[in-house]
């Protein structure tokens, strides 16, 4: 099963690289929707044996991560008839390269830290670097949404480390996850669709009002 | 049985006013709410005479630094309640219904950090915290809030986020130590034991995390907006209760990390953060036009009081559990205050608020006074704190670090007198007569003034007891 | 007093307060003699004094109390100052450990009431001679404190008493540099408290130059024969000081102490004479330059002692 | 030590009582019988330790960190005790008439608050003996004098003085902070006992004192810290100037002598600098006066004069306590001690005085003034007592203790150490007495004597008598310190035997200064000669005839106001002397002569200091430019570098 296992994990890198590549949001909507599909089978694949407690983790991730999130945010960009990503701060170009590093750096650093041996050894460098590919889109992409989807791909990346525990860290704490990064993003669509009304563009850059 | 009760009072009341749909009524909506503040107070109070319980198999429990947030919490939020009866009276645009649910959540959410032993379940509250006081901030329901809950949103999730991440390494740190995962008591007793480079990255990732929610410098971004635009009560319960619940977490990882050795790493990085927020809050005090950022600037420079007492040791523990006692009584006291110039002027902008002490007799004085309390002058209780930061500042022999803060801390209250006098003093624009204020108004943040004064003044033994306690659990002692 | 003050003493002081008004006379005339000219007796201060007592007063309408009671203080702050010096070489009437400083301080005394009264009176005149006045006693008194300390140095007397008594006597052998150093800061010391040639011309009646006697214009009567006498007898106290300090008297028998103390003093006023005649009045703005001068003189004085 | 806590006690409810009582007048009778009662109770205790006694001192045990609370009473407290509470129910009495006129009831009754919590904050000052206590009355005393200066906060330039003394006043605390830090590191609690218990090693031991010269220099006001000192005493009401100097800055004193008490072994450095900046403060406080025309301007910085005296005093005793001489050290901490209290006297009066003054001429421009002795005949005579007495002229209390500092710089220079140096310091001594009289000549000239130079002087009247009893006791306390050294000498002497640091060995000595009961009868008749000699010269002119005339106009038949010596003009050709070192300007146009000083300090390095700071801030600032990604960026940054320290650190453990 571990092969099925790496080469999730290399398509969520892709889906990662693809999200910082695209400029079309709703491209980069499907890939996060890809990538929590991914996520949710991970634990059935990683899983030396089938116990309710997978199951129903994928499962849950699965609906919310690969469902839920992503419909809402089309629902989003429908209301505020968003297409793209104008101007970001740094050029898709440069956001794909410095993706790459990220990527390179995950590993880098996955082999000096002595990572538990229970995990799939391409698990940890997955994680940091979808971790670090979700910091860049946050820090880099203008619009709302799209940071919305950079805080998304930041929550999987920890849920990937997280994979690493699913022995010792007990199940509340999935449930705990899953269920802040939904009301988590539930409340900033909120926020979006209130942005969306009150100054009719989700370019957060027009947010520049309260400042020293 | 008392710790699941405090958690569980404020959690159902929130739910029952939040899904009751009656939108007008608020009278029964605020009594429910002082009701249950008065309960909380009541039980945590109780605490105090029979401490050490624990609940839901060692997740929840008391011990002495989650009891002082515990009592400090509480008893602002008691206070806060009891001016949200005025303040709903005056300044509402709706029946209150997602405002006083939001605060109750809000208890509900601090009581879990305040007593989580479980790391992640302490997660679990912060995370909750966020959550519910958004739509306290956004109770304006107009741009400049939106904005301002629009970023402390997205900052604050990132960092909670990264915080995650921390309390996951944790675990891994933890891999293959006996005890139960995340218990604070197991990872105390088997502190040695843990994997040092993942515990390192750990206290890394929580200290950012956590900091974020603190609002240390540099995370602290969201403060002002967020402070500057939330109701002035909102924004005491967050600069006196939210932002001592995120230092609960700090302070949890370094007693786990001091436990296990790891001093010489953890404390050149919180004397780092310490003195880089004092430096951010001196520099935007300084000709600061606005009373509420203000006090969020003066919140930043609190935090880093804290994580500078914290990575000093010694004393400066005790120092530091001293602080966030006596920093989160000012600050509700001051944001309070600011709330009754914000309703009696409509602005918490200095510029053209004159001869506050005319107008606004009362708040003026409480104004003035709270000033010099928040400053750390005798006879007020952040004296005796900072004071004793300071003690261990030059009794460590960290005389750069004490010269630094000093001149920080001069700068800092020249800026705050500058503003805040300037508002308080002179002629005031209108020659109207001085206006009562409701009693509603005045009596929370008298009662927080008193207690300022009162810890200047004298420390009750348990109090003292808890202090110590606290302080050696986090590495230092009493003086 | 401090008990064993022999009579001899007071007796010595009597007779310097009966011989001051002819010690400016004798300044005179010695100018006047070395001008070529008669020049007025010696003894014209006693006739002018008598006149003036005989007199009566007039007083400005804007004056007040303050301008009839400063002669009054400015002749009995002298003669206290007096009182503390060893005239018979033996024991001052008044003594005790630092009454240097006393005496530096019944001086400024009576400075203080002259320049009040000459300020009551309103005019601009005595305005302008009491701020020279007070300008120039600024730079005098730090250095009557110098030679003081000098003095101090050399003999290991806190008091007048000792330090121009007879202790001094046993200093001159040992710092001769620094006694002659403060002897002459002394003189230029007389010399601009007493408002002489080079500092200011008490010849002349042009108000507009001059200090000391243009703060008294308004005096009449008694009250101008008062400060005239009281200038003498300031005039008489600097130069006596001075010679207690230059002549050692504890040798002498206690008759000719005085006597040698009056012979003294007239040979001072003699000094000044010549002093006057030699030289030209000096502008006003170079008098601080001077008497700074004096200053060094006696700084370097106490810099040997110190060594 | 009852008997003090009763006073505190008293002095802390005066204030209230006042907005309990309705009755005005009641109220201001309530008011003044506390602070009086307070004074009595104070007394009784100071007096009877001066007098040699002791006290019992007391401990306050308390959980708190600091250790616990002990107060005490010795006779340098006992002194200054004395000095607050004399001085402040002065000043009481003399408030109430004062604020009589131009202020409402409330503004008033808030002004005696804070004057009244000032003084017990004061009285609590003074005998505490451990670090917490002393700095919580250490900051009442600064918040409750901030509240009164800034009672006619109407004014910008009154707010703007109140906020120079707090910016002052709280660095200062700031550095007290630091020195009880310093010096209580690996002392078991913060008690004075404690602390004095300890040796430090000299780096510790130069931070301490390094730090108390700052602070307490801060509150005393020395050059170059003295900026906020003219501003907030010209600001505050005339009787808050004068408890201002006479009582507030004098703690700034008090910790210096305390600290010299506790620290025992004093280093020469402290000595040689206090006696550098006693002479700085002493000849640029008096050179500044000089320049000044707002009366109350130039009475604030006689006060920097008058401190630089003690300081010289306090120099030459820490001198002496280096080097080894406890006589020189005794005599000189007690001549600082003495010129403590007489400039609480004489410049108190001096500043209720001016209030009078003030109060009936509604100026405080010397130019305006003139010819007052003849129109307040009382505030002109208590006011000439104030003047002779703070140049230091016999028979008067300044003289005394100049005479003291004097002798104790006489005595260090028949010293053989190095401390002989400092009897050069009487030059300095003679100096500075010098340009006072130039000064005060000039001060009394300008406003009592001569004509009228202004219209609204022309109408003045005496005051009420609620405003020059005050002023009459003070005077009276002035003249009969400086008639009696022989009395008062004794008492001082113990105090500074006692910082000294040999507790009682040289106090019997020095309790029968033979040299003070000589001086007494050389200041007895002095005084009784000018009686004497007033009286029969009196008599014997009665019977004179005497004629009234127009001043002499050197053949002017009329002369007018205007064309009198004007205050700048007397004070020019000094100025013109001393130009160079003090940064006075003289602007001299064909019908004007007026004199400016542009205090070097605050002028020249702390308003820039200021601004720069402030510059720099504003530079700063657009890092917060409210774009979320930047904010988020930060967040990262930080990350970042706490990754790198992990590697880089992180290996060696």
């Amino acid at each position: 099963m571990q092969t099925t296992a790496e080469l999730l994990l290399l398509l969520v890198v892709l889906t990662d690289l693809a999200v910082l590549g695209s400029s079309r949001l709703r491209t980069c909507i499907r890939a996060v929707a890809a990538q929590g599909l991914l996520l949710g089978l991970l634990p059935v694949a990683l899983a030396s044996r089938y116990t309710v407690h997978v199951v129903a983790l994928s499962a849950g991730t699965v609906v919310v991560k690969a469902v839920v999130l992503p419909l809402f945010l089309l629902w989003a960009i429908r209301e505020a008839a968003v297409r793209r990503e104008v101007e970001p701060l740094v050029g898709y170009i440069a956001s794909l390269l410095l993706g790459a590093a990220a990527v390179a750096a995950g590993f880098a650093i996955a082999t000096r830290l002595p990572v538990p041996d229970v995990a799939e050894p391409v698990l940890v460098p997955v994680a940091l670097a979808t971790v670090m590919i979700g910091l860049i889109v946050l820090t880099t992409r203008r619009k709302a949404l799209t940071q919305v989807v950079g805080y998304l791909m930041l929550e999987n990346g920890i849920y990937l480390f997280g994979l690493t525990q699913t022995e010792s860290v007990p199940f509340l704490l999935e449930v705990g996850v899953l269920l802040d990064i939904f009301a988590g993003v539930f409340i900033m669509g909120i926020v979006v669709f209130h942005i969306n009304r009150e100054f009719d563009s989700l370019d957060s850059s027009h947010l520049t009002e309260l400042r020293d | 049985m008392r710790l699941i009760v405090l958690w569980l009072v404020p959690a159902i009341a929130a739910l029952a006013t939040g899904l009751v749909p009656s939108p007008r009524v608020t009278r029964w909506r605020v009594a429910v709410l002082v009701g249950a503040a008065a309960l909380h107070l009541g039980v945590t109070v109780s605490l105090w005479s029979s401490p050490g319980e624990s609940a839901l198999n060692g997740w929840l429990g008391d011990d002495p630094l989650g009891l002082l947030v515990l009592t400090l919490v509480s008893t602002l939020f008691f206070v806060a309640a009891t001016y949200t009866v005025g303040y709903l009276r005056r300044a509402t645009p709706r029946g209150g219904r997602v405002f006083v649910s939001g605060l109750l959540g809000f208890l509900a959410a601090t009581t879990l950090v305040a007593l989580s032993q479980h790391l992640a379940l302490l997660w679990v509250g912060l995370e909750a915290t966020t959550f519910t006081v958004a739509p306290l901030i956004f109770h304006r329901h107009d741009r400049r809030s939106l904005e301002a809950v629009w970023k402390y949103l997205v900052i604050s999730s990132v960092g909670i986020a990264l915080a995650l991440l921390g309390i996951f390494f944790l675990a891994t740190a933890q891999h293959g130590v006996p005890g139960n995962p995340l218990i604070l008591g197991d990872l105390l007793a088997h502190a040695g034991e843990l994997q040092p480079m993942w515990l390192r990255a750990a206290f890394l990732f929580l200290l950012v995390g956590f900091g974020t929610k603190m609002g240390l410098a540099p995370m602290h971004t969201w403060k002002p907006d967020t402070y500057g635009e939330a109701p002035a009560l909102v924004g005491g319960l967050m600069a006196g209760g939210l932002t001592s619940c995120a230092f609960l977490g700090v302070a949890r990882i370094t007693e786990v990390t001091m436990r296990a050795g790891l001093g010489p790493f953890v404390q050149p990085l919180l004397i780092a953060f310490g003195l880089v927020s004092l430096a951010t809050a001196a520099v935007f005090i300084l000709g600061q036009g606005d009373l509420k950022r203000l006090l969020a600037y003066s919140s930043v420079e609190h935090m880093g009081l804290l994580v500078l007492g914290l990575g000093l040791g010694g004393v400066g523990a005790y120092g530091t559990v001293l602080h966030l006692i006596n920093n989160g009584l000012a600050k509700g006291w001051l944001f309070l205050v600011a709330g009754n110039v914000v309703l009696a002027t409509g602005t918490s902008a200095a510029s053209g608020t004159r001869g506050l002490i005319r107008t606004l007799p009362a708040s003026g004085i409480l104004l003035v006074m709270g000033l010099f309390a928040v400053t750390g002058s005798p006879p007020f209780g952040p004296f005796l704190s900072e004071f004793t930061i300071l003690r261990a500042a030059v009794g460590g022999g960290h005389v750069w670090v004490a010269a630094i803060m000093l001149f920080l801390l001069a700068a800092i209250f020249v800026g705050m007198a500058v503003l805040v006098l300037g508002m308080a003093l002179g002629e005031p624009a209108t020659d109207a007569p001085a206006e009562r204020e409701s009693a509603w108004l005045l009596a929370g943040p008298i009662a927080l003034a008193g207690l300022v004064l009162l810890l200047g003044l004298y420390i009750p033994a348990p109090l003292q007891r808890a202090l110590a306690h606290a302080a050696t659990a986090l590495g230092g002692g009493a003086p | 007093m401090t008990g064993h003050t022999d009579w001899r003493a007071l007796v010595a002081v009597a007779m310097v307060l009966l011989i001051a008004p002819a010690i400016p006379g004798i300044a005179t005339k010695t100018k006047s003699v070395l001008t070529g000219r008669r020049g007025a007796p010696v003894l014209q201060g006693y006739r002018d004094l008598a006149k003036l007592v005989r007199k009566g007063r007039v007083y400005s309408d804007v004056s007040t109390w303050v301008f009839r009671a400063g002669p009054v203080v400015v002749v009995a702050s002298l003669v206290l100052a007096l009182l503390m010096l060893p005239l018979d070489g033996r024991s001052a009437p008044l003594h005790f450990a630092g009454d240097v400083v006393a005496f530096a301080g019944a001086l400024a005394l009576g400075r203080f009431a002259l320049v009040l009264s000459g300020l009551d009176t309103g005019s601009s005149f005595e305005g302008m001679g009491a701020s020279r006045e007070v300008t120039i006693a600024s730079f005098a008194e730090p250095v009557l404190f110098l030679c003081f300390a000098a003095l101090v140095l050399a003999t290991g007397h806190l008091s007048l008493n000792g330090a121009v008594g007879p202790a001094i006597g046993a200093a001159w052998p040992r710092d001769t540099a620094s006694l002659v150093l403060v002897a002459l800061a002394l003189f230029v010391l007389l010399l601009a408290e007493n408002a002489r040639v080079p500092v200011d011309d008490p010849a002349t009646h042009l108000e507009l130059t001059m200090v000391h006697e243009v703060i008294v214009l308004d005096h009449s009567g008694p009250d101008l024969a008062l400060v005239l006498y009281g200038s003498a007898l300031k005039l008489t106290l600097f130069a006596a000081l001075l010679v207690c300090v230059v002549v050692p008297r504890a040798a002498l028998r206690a008759w000719t102490a005085p006597v040698a103390v009056a012979a003294g003093v007239a040979v001072v006023a003699v000094l000044v004479g010549v002093v006057e005649s030699a030289m030209a009045r000096l502008r006003l703005t170079r008098v601080p330059q001077l008497i700074v001068g004096a200053g060094a003189l006696a700084l370097f004085g106490i810099i040997l002692l110190l060594r | 030590m009852t008997f003090v806590f009763w006073s505190v006690a008293l002095l802390l409810v005066a204030g209230p009582i006042g907005a309990l009582v309705s009755r005005r007048a009641a109220a201001e009778f309530a008011y003044r019988a506390c602070v009086s009662a307070a004074l009595v109770l104070g007394a009784v205790p100071a007096v009877r330790v001066l007098a040699g006694g002791s006290v019992a001192s007391r401990t306050l045990a308390t959980p708190m960190p600091g250790g616990p609370w002990v107060f005490g009473l010795d006779a340098l407290s006992a002194l200054f005790l004395l000095i607050a509470l004399g001085v402040g129910t002065a000043a009481a009495w003399f408030g109430v008439a004062y604020l009589h006129r131009g202020v409402t009831a409330r503004a008033a009754r808030t002004s005696h608050f804070f004057l009244s919590t000032l003084l017990a904050a004061v009285a609590a000052l003074v005998v505490a003996r451990a670090a917490v206590p002393f700095l919580i009355a250490w900051e009442l005393m600064a918040l409750a004098s901030y509240g009164a200066i800034v009672l006619d906060h109407g004014q910008a330039g009154v707010r703007r003085a109140g906020l120079l003394y707090l910016a002052a006043t709280h660095t200062g605390t700031l550095l007290l902070f630091v020195l009880f830090a310093a010096w209580g590191a690996g002392a078991p609690d913060l008690t004075f006992a404690a602390l004095g218990g300890r040796t430090l090693d000299p780096a510790a031991r130069a931070i301490v004192l390094g730090a108390a010269l700052i602070a307490f220099g801060f509150k005393a006001g020395v050059v170059p810290l003295h900026f906020w000192l003219p501003e907030a005493h010209s600001a505050a009401p005339s009787h808050i100037s004068a408890v201002m100097s006479g009582v507030v800055i004098k703690m700034g004193i008090y910790g210096l002598l305390r600290v010299s008490l506790l620290m025992g072994a004093l280093p020469a450095w402290w000595g040689w600098a206090l006696l550098a900046l006693g002479g700085v403060s002493g000849v640029l406080g008096v050179v500044w006066a000089l320049a000044q025309h707002d009366l109350k301007r130039l009475l604030a910085f006689h006060s920097v004069e008058n401190i630089g005296i003690i300081l010289l005093g306090i120099g030459v005793g820490a001198l002496g306590v280096a080097y080894g001489h406890p006589a020189v050290a005794a005599l000189g901490f007690a001549g600082a001690a003495l010129h403590t209290m007489n400039h609480a006297l004489f410049k108190s009066l001096l500043f209720l005085g001016a209030g009078s003054v003030v109060h009936a001429t509604g100026t405080r421009e010397l130019e305006r003034m003139g010819g007052l002795a003849r129109r307040m005949p009382v505030t002109a005579l208590t006011f000439l007592i104030g003047s002779a007495a703070i140049v230091g002229l016999p028979p008067l209390n300044g003289f005394v203790s100049e005479w003291l500092i004097a002798r104790s710089m006489f005595g260090a220079g028949l010293s053989a150490s190095p401390a002989r140096v400092a009897v050069l310091g009487v030059g300095v001594l003679g100096l500075i007495g010098a340009l006072a009289l130039a000064c005060f000549a000039k001060v009394f000239g300008a406003v009592f004597l001569g004509r009228p130079r202004d219209a609204s002087v022309v109408v003045a009247g005496e005051s009420a008598a609620g405003i020059t009893r005050p002023m009459a006791v003070l005077a009276a306390a002035c003249v009969a310190v400086g008639l009696l050294p022989g009395v008062v000498t004794p008492p001082v002497l113990r105090a500074g035997a006692l910082v000294a640091g040999h507790a009682n060995p040289v106090v019997p000595a020095a309790a029968s200064d033979p040299a003070a009961m000589a001086a007494t009868w050389f200041t007895l008749g002095l005084g009784g000669a000018l009686l004497l000699l007033w009286g029969v010269v009196r008599s014997g002119w009665a019977r004179t005839p005497w004629a009234a005339a127009t001043t002499w106009g050197c053949g002017y038949g009329l002369p007018t106001a205007r064309m009198q010596y004007t205050a700048s003009s007397f004070a020019a050709p000094l100025l013109g002397a001393y130009r160079g070192m003090t940064g006075v300007r003289v602007v001299r146009t064909d019908a004007s002569l007026a004199t400016h000083v542009a205090d070097p300090v605050l002028d020249a390095v702390v308003t820039p200091g200021w601004n720069r700071l402030q510059e720099a801030a504003r530079r700063i600032r657009p890092l917060h430019r409210g774009r979320l990604s930047i904010y988020l960026m930060y967040v990262v940054a930080a990350l970042l570098a706490m990754l790198t320290y992990l590697m880089l650190a992180g290996r060696g453990a």
